[in-house]
């Protein structure tokens, strides 16, 4: 039995039926299920403390403030950042990555330039990128993939040869790829571009150490790790972030207004215009002890180990009538499955999954230039996380027949 | 409810045997539509005489058993059919899937909800998509076609 | 006995108590505290239904999207918006303030516009506007305000004259004051200026009717109005909103992505890239629920004779040693009240009525252009809500004597 | 804790009488800082001469009573020191002020982490200060005259 057994019942959701049946949650690249003690840490916040922060001069608006602060505090740890006024929160990881392009974009990047991104990259790694390029008429290079859903790095110094920047994903939400982080932004710093890691599918899955992945800019989204949904965060390097214009502008980040201008107060306020979501950091943080008490290693192998059991289970079981995208050995991937099976659409796969309440998505997810290089219009995907076990994997692997009624 | 309410015998076969699947090449037009949800992509050709008929339809794209046979049955139910009661009979298609669609926003026009309540055109063989308004994530699949049916319409120069 | 006696008990908060010493909240111009509904109703959603949204094929996604999709319906019912669709969720008014300027403003603003806001705006409706002033060269023309607080509306066709837009708020967060929103959208449209009213403090306190107010766009923010942090709601006209490029990039907002390209999909989901934060618009809309069954009309009367008796209270009291800023007349504002005491720092008078557990803000409020038109530095103020009653305005003005010790 | 330990009596004698307010003309330089949570503003004048010694130094500007007696017992403590002793004193007053301060970023630069450790300057009158710490919100009060001294050091031509 894996170490991991028993967090189940830490969450709520899993225990939830329907028809008297059990819900198998495999979508947590989509979205994960919180912890009561998320859950918890919200309402009590709301319950006990609530206040604006930063602005009350009151014992509630301090203990409001020491929330907020203290979350930040919790997530700099958690990723090893090396100051916690590095670390900026917004509302999700698509608000932190336009922030990067409207606020370092616009800064730095003019007619020509090079942004380097990768071709299995979620649109929100991709979409500001292109509203840039639009503006700015800057060129997006694409690092492609190899057959194995490995960035294919042979041409790397030839993409990266005169960028600016090199924008990409830690871990693809579709295949389940772990990019080189350290080797992709030591190359890049050596031929001179600037590094933003889209961590979403990282901090969540592996051990996260910001300044061991050499990057410039790290950013992820709290719903994806226990945490909230309406919270992201972004660590970056101080002098970066102190020579960006602002992104948002009102409350909270301003030094002094006049009606003639404004300046801009320090970081990390700077980037956090208006009222945060006190409620959402705290969530935050407390999935981040959440993650810490049972330990990121641990996620880890019990992932990996698991990943090999799905991957083992699903071919003995469907043979060539399935194909598992990504890297076939367990260790140089998370566990996300896209699969295709006997040519069903997956739309029609996740219908007959839904009959017995297992929860997988189908569609493009989020990174229609990958289907395009996979040839696929859609893919379903199944993926792990800590509260599943072999018996979700075995619920899968049973049921996918059902599907056989829709091969054509 | 069950997978069989969803996935009538009708809408199989127009899945297995979709009707006027293909292409067709000028003066038609050729219009695209997206499924932003689960990325299908169904395109359809259209030909309109000057007397406002559409004279024929072929359909192309990738999608699933709902999206595909009910641009299928669609493609079947237009074909000599003038724009007028194409629009009508699209009308009460999205009548009958739609209570849900118009509350969450739709394309949402006040004088297309009003024609949605009006609209009663007889359904024929697409009755049998009635079952998908118990599974709401299907109903963007089944409304699809007919909402690249209508862009096409729109595009088309013997309309315009 | 007020009618909303007895409300009290539903807000976990106001129960608090310090040393033994209740709590006396009178800071809800700058956050709201929560009724129990609201907070379970967000515990709720992810004890039972937690699932990304708009992406999932499966009964729990659906459940979420239908939770989502239910809350907006219900701000749109709440603000009489003409269609739900039209109603676009974000993280707070100020994101959404600066989505006007960076879309619509970038879109219809160049050189030599001008954009005429008000001397009473909170820094939310400023800064965006000096931002896009400072990229395109856009000229800001202020409204003045007379000595009793109200907008001053002598030379207000000069000031329409050529102007672009009119962006101001329809209650001051410092004064109190009402403005008169139908009569200056009116003129606005007549002189051809586009109309944002910032309704942030309005919605809570004052029954709203986008309809009546005449307005292009209207904003508002969740936290003031009992909802929690991490949600803001714009309502704005389907024929503008459509034609505005899109502001944040990534899913939920495409309708197709290449490596070339994208295409936006439709309204309200064009303006909400990412995932959004359903927690909190299932949160807003319980608290939509909760005000609509107190009747905002019965909160507005209630709020209007409790603020005849702070003032009434205060002056009595103290007074020319007290100077309440804004409208004298109770029917003309809201519960807001800034005011000076002899000439006490309202940061030492924060402080001695901290001692007592009243919460009061201290300091510029967000509108550093309105505190230079006052002549002060800061201001102290209190703000009431329906939780609020005299007993709170009696502490307030029992306890404001405690700052003599530093009257000079 | 009472008000008694924020409130000091030395505290509210500096808020009364503030030594060394006014301005100082050319060639002493002029610094601005804001406190941007409750609108403090503090205006440090500072004449420093090429030995580097701070010669005089005047405040200005509006603010609570902590903002105001901080600076003010500031301006009397650093006349007459060199650069370098300020700096010291401004890092002892910071450690005694700024767990809290240091935690939640400051300006939280690593060697400034260190330094604040490390200083041990006597604090004199100063340490009537040391009741804020139990107050978080004033301790961005009491600092606000000691950052703006710290820029204005920063700025003046005699330093750089
Ligand atoms: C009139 C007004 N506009 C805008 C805001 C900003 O609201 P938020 O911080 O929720 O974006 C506030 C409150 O702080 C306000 O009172
Ligand atoms: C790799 C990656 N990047 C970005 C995102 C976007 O996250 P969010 O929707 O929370 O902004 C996701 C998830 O959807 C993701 O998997």
């Amino acid at each position: 039995m894996s170490p991991l057994a028993g967090h189940k019942a830490d969450f709520p959701v899993l225990a939830r039926t329907f028809d008297d049946k059990p819900l198998i949650y495999l979508d947590s690249a989509n979205t994960s299920q919180k912890p009561q003690m998320v859950i918890d840490a919200m309402a009590e916040y709301y319950e006990r403390s609530n206040a604006n922060v930063h602005r009350g001069s009151y014992k509630l608006a301090h203990e409001a403030t020491e929330a907020l602060e203290g979350a930040r505090a919790k997530v700099a740890r958690f990723i090893n950042a090396p100051a916690v006024h590095e670390v900026i929160f917004a509302k999700n990881v698509t608000e932190l990555l336009n922030l990067l392009a409207q606020t370092w974009g616009r800064a730095n990047l003019g007619k020509g330039d090079a942004v380097v991104l990768t071709e299995m990259e979620h649109h929100a790694n991709i979409v500001p990128w292109h509203m840039l390029a639009a503006e700015r008429g800057i060129e997006l290079r694409w690092i492609p993939i190899t057959p194995d859903g490995q960035l294919d790095l042979r041409e790397i110094d030839r993409l990266l040869d005169g960028a600016k920047l090199l924008s990409f994903t830690a871990m693809s939400n579709v295949l389940g790829t772990i990019t080189p982080v350290a080797e992709l932004s030591a190359l890049a710093h050596a031929a001179g571009a600037t590094v933003i890691v889209d961590a979403s599918q990282h901090v969540p899955h592996l051990p996260t150490d910001v300044q061991a992945m050499g990057a410039d800019f790290v950013a992820f989204t709290g719903h994806k790790m226990l945490g909230p949904m309406g919270i992201g965060a972004l660590w970056g390097r101080t002098e970066l972030l102190e020579a960006m214009p602002p992104f948002l502008g009102g409350g909270e980040m301003i030094l002094n207004v006049t009606k003639e201008g404004f300046t801009t107060t320090e970081l990390p306020w700077k980037f956090e215009a208006g009222t945060p979501a006190v409620d959402a950091a705290v969530g935050l943080g407390a999935a981040v002890d959440y993650l810490s008490a049972v330990g990121m290693e641990a996620i880890r192998e019990h992932e990996v180990s698991l990943t090999g059991y799905a991957m083992r289970t699903l071919t003995e079981r469907h043979g060539d009538d399935i194909t598992i995208h990504g890297p076939s050995e367990p260790a140089s991937r998370g566990g996300v499955f896209s699969f295709t099976y006997k040519g069903v659409h997956p739309h029609d796969i996740a219908q007959v999954l839904d009959e017995q309440n297992i929860c997988v998505r189908a569609g493009h997810h989020c990174a229609k230039p990958l289907m395009k290089v996979l040839g696929e219009n859609a893919t379903t995907r199944a993926s792990l996380y800590l509260y599943n076990d072999e018996s979700d994997i075995d619920a899968l692997a049973d049921t996918l027949s059902a599907a056989d009624m829709f091969a054509l | 409810m069950g997978l069989e309410d969803l996935y009538r015998e009708i809408i199989i076969d127009h899945y297995r045997s979709p009707r006027n699947r293909g292409e067709l090449g000028e003066p038609a037009t050729r219009t695209e539509g997206f499924n932003p949800l689960c990325g299908d992509e169904v395109v359809v050709f259209l030909d309109i005489d000057e007397g406002g008929v559409v004279t024929d339809v072929k359909i192309g794209g990738q999608g699933c058993s709902i999206s595909m046979a009910s641009a299928s049955m669609m493609s079947a139910a237009v074909k000599g059919k003038t724009i007028d009661e194409v629009q009508q009979l699209t009308s009460s298609f999205k009548s009958m899937m739609s209570i849900h669609e118009r509350e969450i926003g739709g394309d949402g026009s006040e004088s297309e909800a009003d024609s949605i309540v009006d609209a009663e055109f007889p359904m024929g063989d697409l009755e049998a998509m009635r079952g998908v308004v118990k599974f709401p994530v299907r109903i963007k699949c089944a409304t699809l076609g007919w909402n690249t049916l209508l862009q096409g319409i729109d595009e088309h120069p013997a309309v315009s």
